[in-house]
C-alpha cells in the first residue's frame, strides 16, 4: 500500500502540544547536530517531514521520538526555530495516546479540565473509602497498602501489558520488521539495561548531571516502591527499612524539588516548553515523596492516629500517581522507551540482515 | 631538450580570453612566459593565414581562443570561427603539419585559471615535441627573407 | 550528339542565345572548349566521355558575358558548378540556358537552376575512386611521411597559376597572392610560398569546391593538388552533411553555421 | 601618410611592473626599433604627470603615434586616448602593450619577463606604423521612440518617456494595453491588487497627447540604424502610416507554456488540471470551483511545469514560486479547512519580501513536498470512489525518499513562461538577437542589461528572461534613462574601428552579409557589390577573415596591422 499524504493529520498532533513543524524548511541541521541519531533512524528532521505531510502511518510505526533524550541541542541550533526537541516530546505524547487503548492518554493530552476532572475524581473515591472504613487508622493503611499492589498489578496488566503489545502491533508487525527470534532474546538484556540506566542519555552533551539525577529518580522510586509495597514501609518496626525509606523518600524529595525549580526557571532547553502533564509528573512525583516521607515522621513521632487526613492526602496522591500518571501519563515512558529502544536494536539486525541477504 | 624554450603566441579575442587572461593577471596566477598573445576583436576576425604566418615566422605552437559557444560578444563570431578552425585543421593534418602544436580553446572572461592552466600544459606539450623544425626548414628554403 | 547540335542550331537560328560554349576536337585527340556563336559552327560540336573539361569556368569571363544569353553544354560538373555560382550570386537564372546529356544519350534541357537541382540530386556526386584511394592512403600515413609527399610534389610548383585559372570557382577580382601589403604569399615559387599558396587556394575552396578536378588537370608540373580540395570536400560533408553545387540558395559551408557543429579538439 | 613618429612609454606601475620587469632595460632597447622618436619609462603613466608628459612629447617632439606599454588595455586605452585627444592627435594613433597583467603578475622569472615586456612592445610598435587615424561618426537622434509590446514596462516606458515631452510610438499586437499583467488579481508579495495599480496608468496612457497608440498592429520592418529607425504601420482600420524614431523599446514579454506536452499532469484530459493562467483567471473573476461547479477540499499546485527541464525550458520561470505561494495563501483564505499541498523541485523565492511569504504560507498548513525535477516528476491518475478525491498524484517525494499518494480534487500547474509566437520575427526586425531560449540577449548581462549589441534598440521586461513586476518597471525606467540622455546629447558617437569594403575589389559574393551578426552589410545591386553600414558595424570582423579576394579590412585591427604586431613579436623574441 502506498502512503497517501494528509494534510490534515497536524490537527490531531496540536492537540498534543504546539511543535513548530510548519518552520521548518529541512536544512537538516538538528539531525546533524544530534548525537542520538544512527543512519536507520535519522531525527528530528525526518519526523518533521512525516508530520508536515501527514504520513500517520509512518509516524506511528516510528521509534525515532522514543530514541530522542530531549537534550535540546537541535532546538538551540535550528535556524528557524522550529524547536525540534519539544516537537519529539510532542510526538511522544502522541504516540502514548496512540498505544492507549483506553483512549485515556489521549484524553487527558488534549483536555486538562478532563484531567483535573479526573483527579478529583479519584480523590473523592479515597475520601469515599475512607468514610466506608469510618476513619479507622489501621484499616486504612491497610487498605492503603494492598490498595497499592492491587493497582500495580491491575494498572500493569490491564492497560500497560496491552499497551505494550499495540506498540508491538504498531510498529513492528505494521512496520514490517521481519527479525529471527533470537534477536528478541538476544535485546532484552538491553531493554533492562536501558529501562533502569537510561544510559543514551550520557551520548548527549553536558548531560551527566541530568542523567544521574534521572537515574537516581528511578532507582529511589523503584526502591521507594519495593520499600512500601513489599516491605510495607508504614507498618514496619523495622530500624533498616525505616531509614531506607526515609533517605529513598528524601533523595526523590530533592531531586524532584530541583526538577521543578528548572521548569520554573527555564534556563535549559527541557525546561522551557511545560505541558501542563509535564509539571503534574514532577510535582506529583515530589509530593508523594514529601507525603511519604511526612506520613512517616508522623507514625514515629505516634502522631499519625491524631492526623489521619494527612495518610488519606499521601494516598490521594498516590492513587493518583498510580490510576492515572502511571498508565497515561509520562510515567510510561519508562516503559515506552526501553521498549522502543528494545525494538529499534531488533528492527536494526534486521536491516543488517537485509543488506546481508542482498 | 628540456630547456628548450619554446615560442608560441597566441590568437585571442578581446571578451572572453583576453579579459580572461586579465584575470589570470588580477588573481596572479603564475605561468609560463612562453606564450605571447595578440588581441582581436573576435575570434571570428582570425584569419587562417595568421595562423599559418605565426610559423613562418617561428613559432613552435600557436593557440587561439575566445568566447564558449553562445557567450561570443558579437552574437556569432566563435561560431564561424570553428567551423574555419574545423576544416582548416583537418587540411593541414592532411598536408603533414603538426597539429599537435595548433592549440584551440574556449577560455572565458571568468577562467583567469584555466588559462593559465592551458599556457602551461600547452608550453609543456610543445616543449615535449621541440622545435618545429620541419617548418623551420620549409622557411629556411625559401629564399626571401621577408616573409610579409 | 546529334540532338545537342540539332537543339544547338535551333537555340542560335531562333536568336534564343547567341553563344553555345561547348566542347570540340582539340589537337592531338584532345577535347578543347569552343565558343558557336553561328548556327553552321554546331557541327564541330561534340559530347562524349572524354568531354571532362568544367566549361563553367568561363561563364563568368567577361568577354563571354559581353556577348549576351548563353548557352552551355554541362556535364555534370560543370552542372553543379552553375549552382554554386548561383548560390554565391555569380549567375542569374534568366542569364543562362543549359544543355546537358544523360549517360544514356538523353538531352536534357535546364532552363531553371531548380531543374538543375533535381537532377544533381539524382546523381552520381561521389570523388573518383583513384583520388578517394589515395586520400585514404595518405591519411594512413604518418604525419611525417604525409609532409614529405607534399613538400615532393610541391617543391615542383612554378607558381603559375594554371590551378587558379582553371578553377570556375576561382573568380575573385584580386586574388590573396596578389597583396603586398601585407605580402600574404611570396611572388616568386618558393617552397613556403607554394605552400602557403596551397593552403589558401583550399581553404578559399572549401565548401565550395564542386570536385571537378580541373585544378590537377591544369597543373603542368603534375602535382595532385586537387586530393587538398577532395579532402576538405570530405570534411565538409561528414561535419555538416553538405555537399557544394546542390543548391543554389543555400548560405556557403563558410558563412554559416550549426550553434552544435561537432569537434573533438577545441579545449 | 607622413612617416611615423613613435613615442613609447613604459609604465612602472609602481612596483607592480617595474619589480618583475625591467622597465628601463625596457625602455632603453627599444630606442633601436625604427621609427620610435621616444623612448621613456615613467613611475605611473596613467597619472596626470604621466599623461602631461605624453602630451608635451607630442607636442615637443612632434609625435604622431604613441605606445604605452603598461596594464591592459581593457583598464586604461580610453585614458590615454583622451590624452591623445588632448594634445590634438587622433586617440585612434595608440597601442598599448600589456606588459602588466599578461607578465609582471604572472611570471616569476625577471630575465623571463623583461624579455617577454621588450617582445610585446616591440610588437606594438612595429604595429603603429600601420595605424591610422579614425574618424568616430556621430548621427542625429530622432527625439520620437517606438515602443513594441504594451505590457507593463512598455507602458512604464511610454508613460516615462511622454512625461519628459518626448513622443512615443506604441505598437500593440492585442487590442488591450496592460499585457499579462492585465491578467492578474494581486500582486505578490503583499497581496496587493493590479487592477487598482494598472488601470489608471492605461487612462494616462489613452490621454496623454505625446503617445501615438496602435492597437492590433503589426510591425513588418524597421529600416535604419540608431537616432534613424524608420517603419511603415497598418493600423486595423486604418491607412499605412510611416513612423521615424530615435531608439526602440521591445517589451513583447513572454506567454505562458502550453503543458499539454508533459503528460504526466494529465493537462487537457483532467478537467480540474488547470495551469496558473487559468487559476489566477478563475481568483480575477471571484469564483474558485471545479468544472461541476463544486468546492475542492484537496488543491495541489505542482511547480516547475515545463520550466528547469532540458526537455522544455532549462531557465527557471523565476515568478512562479512566489506565485503559487501567493496562490496558497488566496486558497487558505478562501477555504480555511481545505487541505492545499505544493509540489515543488526547489522553492525559490528571491525578492524583496517573497521569503517572508514563505515563512507565513508555511504557517497556513500548507503541504511542502520535493520533488525530483530532472528524473522522476509526479504523475496525476483518476482517482477511484472510495479515494474520497477527484485525482491522485503519485509522488516520489524527494526529501523524505518516500513514494506517496496525494490526493487533489483541483491540481494548478504553475507553468513556464516562454518566448511569444513573434519572438523570432521582431527579433530579426530590431536586430537583436535571441538566446538558445528564445529570449532576448542584452549588450552586457551585469554591466549593459537593458541595452543591446545593437545600438538604439533596448529590450525591457520579460522578454529578456522572466521576471515579476518590480523588475520589469525598473528596467523600463532603466531604458528610459538611457534614451532620455541619448535624446539630450542630440547626437550619438560611434566607434570609429569598423570594417569598410574595397568597391573595386569585391566581386558580390554576399557571403559577408551572410555572416553578419547586425545586418550592417547590405547589396547594392546596381554596382554589383557588398556595402557596409559603418553606423550599424560593430566591428568584430568575422566578414573580413571570410572575405576571399581580401574586400573587407577593418580600421583598428587591419590585416596589415596584425601581420606587422605578429612578425615582430616573434622576430623579436
Amino acid at each position: 500500500m502506498i502512503e497517501r499524504v494528509d494534510a490534515t493529520l497536524v490537527n490531531e498532533i496540536e492537540k498534543f502540544g504546539k511543535g513548530g513543524w510548519n518552520d521548518c524548511f529541512h536544512c537538516g541541521k538538528c539531525t546533524a547536530i544530534c548525537p542520538l541519531t544512527e543512519q536507520e533512524f535519522l531525527f528530528p528532521r525526518k519526523s518533521y517531514n512525516d508530520i508536515q505531510m501527514g504520513l500517520k502511518d509512518t509516524l506511528v510505526s516510528s521509534f525515532e521520538p522514543w530514541l530522542c533524550y530531549y537534550c535540546g541541542d537541535c532546538s538551540k541550533k535550528c535556524p528557524r526555530n522550529a524547536n525540534p526537541g519539544e516537537t519529539m516530546m510532542i510526538l511522544r505524547r502522541y504516540l502514548i495516546s496512540v498505544y492507549d487503548w483506553t483512549g485515556l492518554a489521549g484524553l487527558f493530552y488534549s483536555s486538562l479540565p478532563a484531567l483535573i476532572f479526573a483527579l478529583i475524581l479519584v480523590a473523592i473515591s479515597i475520601i469515599g473509602i475512607g468514610f466506608i472504613k469510618q476513619f479507622n487508622t489501621e484499616s486504612i493503611m491497610d487498605f492503603g497498602h494492598h490498595f497499592e499492589k492491587f493497582a500495580i498489578l491491575g494498572v500493569a496488566s490491564l492497560i500497560l501489558f496491552p499497551n505494550i503489545i499495540r506498540m508491538f502491533w504498531y510498529t513492528v508487525i505494521k512496520g514490517k520488521i521481519k527479525a529471527p527470534f533470537y534477536a528478541y532474546i538476544k535485546g532484552i538484556w538491553d531493554l533492562i539495561l536501558h529501562m533502569f540506566t537510561q544510559k543514551n542519555t550520557l551520548k548527549c552533551e553536558d548531560n551527566t548531571f541530568r542523567w544521574f539525577e534521572h537515574f537516581i529518580i528511578v532507582i529511589g522510586y523503584l526502591l521507594l516502591l519495593f520499600t512500601t509495597i513489599f516491605l510495607n514501609w508504614f507498618s514496619t518496626e523495622n530500624a533498616f527499612i525505616i531509614w531506607l525509606g526515609y533517605i529513598v523518600a528524601g533523595v526523590i524529595f530533592i531531586f524532584t524539588f530541583d526538577f521543578v525549580l528548572g521548569r520554573i526557571k527555564k534556563n535549559k532547553e527541557i525546561n522551557k516548553f511545560s505541558h501542563p502533564t509535564d509539571w503534574m509528573f514532577v510535582i506529583w512525583l515530589f509530593l508523594l515523596a514529601l507525603t511519604a516521607f511526612i506520613v512517616r515522621v508522623f507514625i514515629d513521632t505516634d502522631l499519625i492516629n491524631n492526623n489521619l487526613w494527612l495518610y488519606i492526602v499521601h494516598l490521594i496522591i498516590l492513587a493518583q500517581w498510580a490510576i492515572l500518571i502511571v498508565p497515561f501519563g509520562k510515567w510510561t515512558h519508562f516503559l515506552y522507551r526501553s521498549f522502543a529502544i528494545y525494538f529499534a536494536q531488533i528492527k536494526k539486525s534486521a536491516l543488517i540482515k537485509n543488506i546481508a541477504a542482498n | 631538450m628540456s630547456d628548450f624554450q619554446p615560442k608560441i603566441v597566441a590568437f585571442v579575442c578581446t571578451w572572453c580570453t583576453y579579459a580572461g587572461a586579465d584575470l589570470a593577471g588580477t588573481s596572479r596566477i603564475k605561468y609560463e612566459p612562453n606564450v605571447k598573445i595578440i588581441r582581436f576583436p573576435c575570434t571570428g576576425r582570425i584569419d587562417y593565414m595568421f595562423l599559418i604566418k605565426a610559423f613562418a615566422n617561428g613559432a613552435d605552437g600557436v593557440i587561439v581562443s575566445g568566447c564558449h559557444p553562445n557567450d561570443c560578444h558579437y552574437v556569432s563570431g566563435n561560431f564561424h570561427a570553428r567551423r574555419r578552425w574545423i576544416v582548416f585543421r583537418e587540411l593541414v593534418d592532411f598536408l603533414g603539419m603538426d597539429v599537435n602544436r595548433l592549440c584551440f580553446s574556449w577560455v572565458s572572461a571568468a577562467e583567469g585559471a584555466q588559462w593559465a592552466k592551458i599556457v602551461n600544459s600547452f608550453t609543456e606539450e610543445i616543449r615535449q615535441l621541440g622545435p618545429y623544425k620541419a617548418y623551420m626548414e620549409l622557411v629556411k628554403k625559401d629564399k626571401n627573407e621577408s616573409v610579409f | 550528339m546529334d540532338s545537342i547540335r540539332k537543339r544547338a542550331r535551333e537555340l542560335l537560328e531562333k536568336n534564343t542565345v547567341k553563344v553555345v560554349i561547348g566542347y570540340g576536337v582539340g589537337s592531338d585527340n584532345t577535347v578543347r572548349a569552343i565558343f558557336v556563336r553561328r548556327p553552321e559552327g554546331v557541327e564541330e560540336l561534340i559530347f562524349d566521355e572524354t568531354c571532362v573539361q568544367n566549361l563553367a569556368v568561363y561563364l563568368l569571363k567577361n568577354e563571354i558575358k559581353q556577348i549576351g544569353k548563353l548557352c552551355i553544354i554541362a556535364n555534370i560538373s560543370a552542372l553543379r558548378t552553375i549552382l554554386q555560382l548561383a548560390s554565391e550570386h555569380q549567375i542569374h537564372e534568366e542569364e543562362l540556358l543549359c544543355l546537358s546529356v544523360t549517360p544514356n544519350g538523353e538531352l536534357l534541357e535546364f532552363t531553371g537552376f531548380k531543374d538543375i537541382e533535381n537532377y544533381i540530386s539524382s546523381c552520381n556526386r561521389d570523388l573518383p575512386d583513384k583520388e578517394s584511394e589515395m586520400i585514404k592512403k595518405l591519411e594512413k600515413m604518418s604525419v611525417d611521411e604525409r609532409w614529405q609527399f607534399w613538400m615532393n610534389h610541391l617543391s615542383r610548383c612554378i607558381k603559375c597559376y594554371a590551378c587558379r585559372s582553371a578553377c570556375p570557382m576561382c573568380y575573385c577580382t584580386r586574388c590573396q597572392v596578389e597583396y603586398n601589403q601585407p605580402q600574404w604569399i611570396t611572388v616568386e615559387a618558393t617552397l613556403m610560398g607554394n605552400f602557403e599558396w596551397q593552403i589558401t587556394r583550399t581553404m578559399h575552396l572549401a565548401g565550395r569546391c564542386v570536385n571537378c578536378g580541373e585544378c590537377a588537370r591544369a597543373c603542368p608540373e603534375d602535382i595532385p593538388i586537387n586530393l587538398l580540395n577532395y579532402k576538405t570536400v570530405l570534411t565538409v560533408k561528414e561535419k555538416y552533411n553538405i555537399s557544394a553545387g546542390t543548391n543554389a540558395n543555400i548560405d556557403s559551408v563558410m558563412s554559416s553555421f550549426e550553434s552544435d557543429d561537432k569537434e573533438n579538439f577545441i579545449r | 601618410m607622413e612617416k611615423p613618429r613613435i613615442g613609447v612609454y613604459v609604465c612602472w606601475c609602481g612596483t607592480n611592473i617595474a619589480k618583475m620587469v625591467d622597465v628601463e632595460a625596457v625602455a632603453e632597447e627599444i630606442k633601436n626599433v625604427p621609427n620610435v622618436v621616444v623612448s621613456r619609462n615613467y613611475k605611473y603613466m596613467c597619472s596626470d604627470p604621466g599623461q602631461d608628459m605624453i602630451i608635451n612629447d607630442i607636442k615637443e617632439f612632434k609625435l604622431n603615434r604613441i605606445v604605452v606599454s603598461a596594464c591592459s588595455p581593457r583598464i586604461h586605452e580610453i585614458t590615454f586616448r583622451k590624452t591623445l585627444k588632448k594634445a590634438e592627435l587622433n586617440p585612434y594613433l595608440f597601442q598599448m602593450a600589456n606588459i602588466r597583467e599578461h607578465d609582471s603578475w604572472v611570471h616569476t622569472d625577471r630575465a623571463e619577463a623583461t624579455k617577454k615586456a621588450k617582445a610585446l612592445v616591440t610588437a606594438a610598435i612595429n604595429r603603429i606604423n600601420y595605424h591610422e587615424p579614425l574618424k568616430e561618426l556621430s548621427v542625429d537622434i530622432n527625439p520620437a521612440t517606438l515602443i513594441i509590446g504594451g505590457g507593463i514596462s512598455g507602458i512604464t516606458a511610454a508613460l516615462e518617456i511622454a512625461d519628459a515631452d518626448k513622443k512615443v510610438y506604441m505598437i500593440e499586437k492585442s487590442n488591450k494595453l496592460g499585457g499579462y499583467t492585465a491578467d492578474i488579481d494581486l500582486t505578490y508579495p503583499h497581496l496587493s491588487s493590479v487592477q487598482q495599480m494598472l488601470g489608471p496608468m492605461i487612462e494616462r496612457m489613452k490621454k496623454n497627447k505625446n503617445i501615438d497608440l496602435f492597437l492590433e498592429t503589426e510591425i513588418k520592418e524597421i529600416t535604419g540604424y540608431i537616432g534613424n529607425f524608420e517603419t511603415i504601420i497598418t493600423p486595423k482600420n486604418d491607412n499605412e502610416t510611416k513612423l521615424s524614431f530615435g531608439n526602440i523599446v521591445v517589451s513583447i514579454g513572454l506567454r505562458s507554456w502550453d503543458p499539454s506536452p508533459l503528460e504526466n499532469y494529465g493537462y487537457g484530459k483532467f478537467p480540474d488540471v488547470i495551469t496558473s493562467v487559468e487559476f489566477e483567471k478563475m481568483l480575477l473573476s471571484g469564483n474558485i470551483a471545479k468544472k461541476d461547479g463544486s468546492i475542492p477540499k484537496n488543491i495541489a499546485i505542482i511547480h516547475c511545469v515545463g520550466s528547469r527541464n532540458k526537455n522544455y525550458h532549462e531557465y527557471c520561470s523565476r515568478t512562479c514560486c512566489t506565485v503559487a505561494l501567493k496562490y496558497a495563501n488566496q486558497l487558505r483564505s478562501a477555504f480555511p479547512n481545505a487541505s492545499i499541498y505544493e509540489l515543488f523541485a526547489d522553492m525559490r523565492t528571491m525578492s524583496k519580501g517573497c521569503e517572508e511569504l514563505y515563512t507565513i504560507t508555511s504557517r497556513k498548513k500548507v503541504v511542502f513536498m520535493m520533488f525530483d525535477q530532472e528524473n522522476d516528476l509526479p504523475g496525476i491518475r483518476k482517482a477511484n470512489i472510495n479515494d474520497n478525491c477527484e485525482m491522485i498524484i503519485e509522488l516520489n517525494e524527494k526529501r523524505s525518499r518516500k513514494f506517496v499518494e496525494v490526493p487533489a480534487d483541483m491540481v494548478i500547474l504553475m507553468v513556464a513562461m516562454e518566448g511569444r509566437e513573434m519572438v523570432k520575427e521582431v527579433a530579426q526586425i530590431t536586430g537583436v538577437s535571441l538566446d538558445g531560449n528564445k529570449l532576448f540577449i542584452e549588450k552586457h548581462p551585469k554591466l549593459d542589461p537593458v541595452a543591446t549589441t545593437t545600438s538604439g534598440v533596448y529590450t525591457v521586461g520579460s522578454c529578456q528572461g522572466p521576471k515579476s513586476i518590480p523588475d520589469s518597471v525598473s528596467q523600463a525606467r532603466a531604458a528610459v534613462a538611457r534614451i532620455l540622455g541619448t535624446i539630450a546629447r542630440g547626437t550619438a558617437q560611434v566607434a570609429g574601428t569598423t570594417a569598410h569594403i574595397n568597391i573595386n575589389i569585391c566581386c558580390g559574393c554576399q557571403m559577408c552579409i551572410s555572416v553578419c551578426p547586425y545586418s550592417a552589410i547590405s547589396f547594392d545591386a546596381e554596382k554589383n557589390v557588398s556595402v557596409i553600414n559603418e553606423i550599424l558595424c560593430q566591428g568584430c570582423g568575422t566578414c573580413v577573415a571570410l572575405c576571399r579576394p581580401n574586400a573587407i579590412d577593418i580600421w583598428g585591427c587591419s590585416n596589415r596591422q596584425m601581420t606587422a604586431e605578429l612578425t615582430a613579436l616573434l622576430l623579436s623574441d
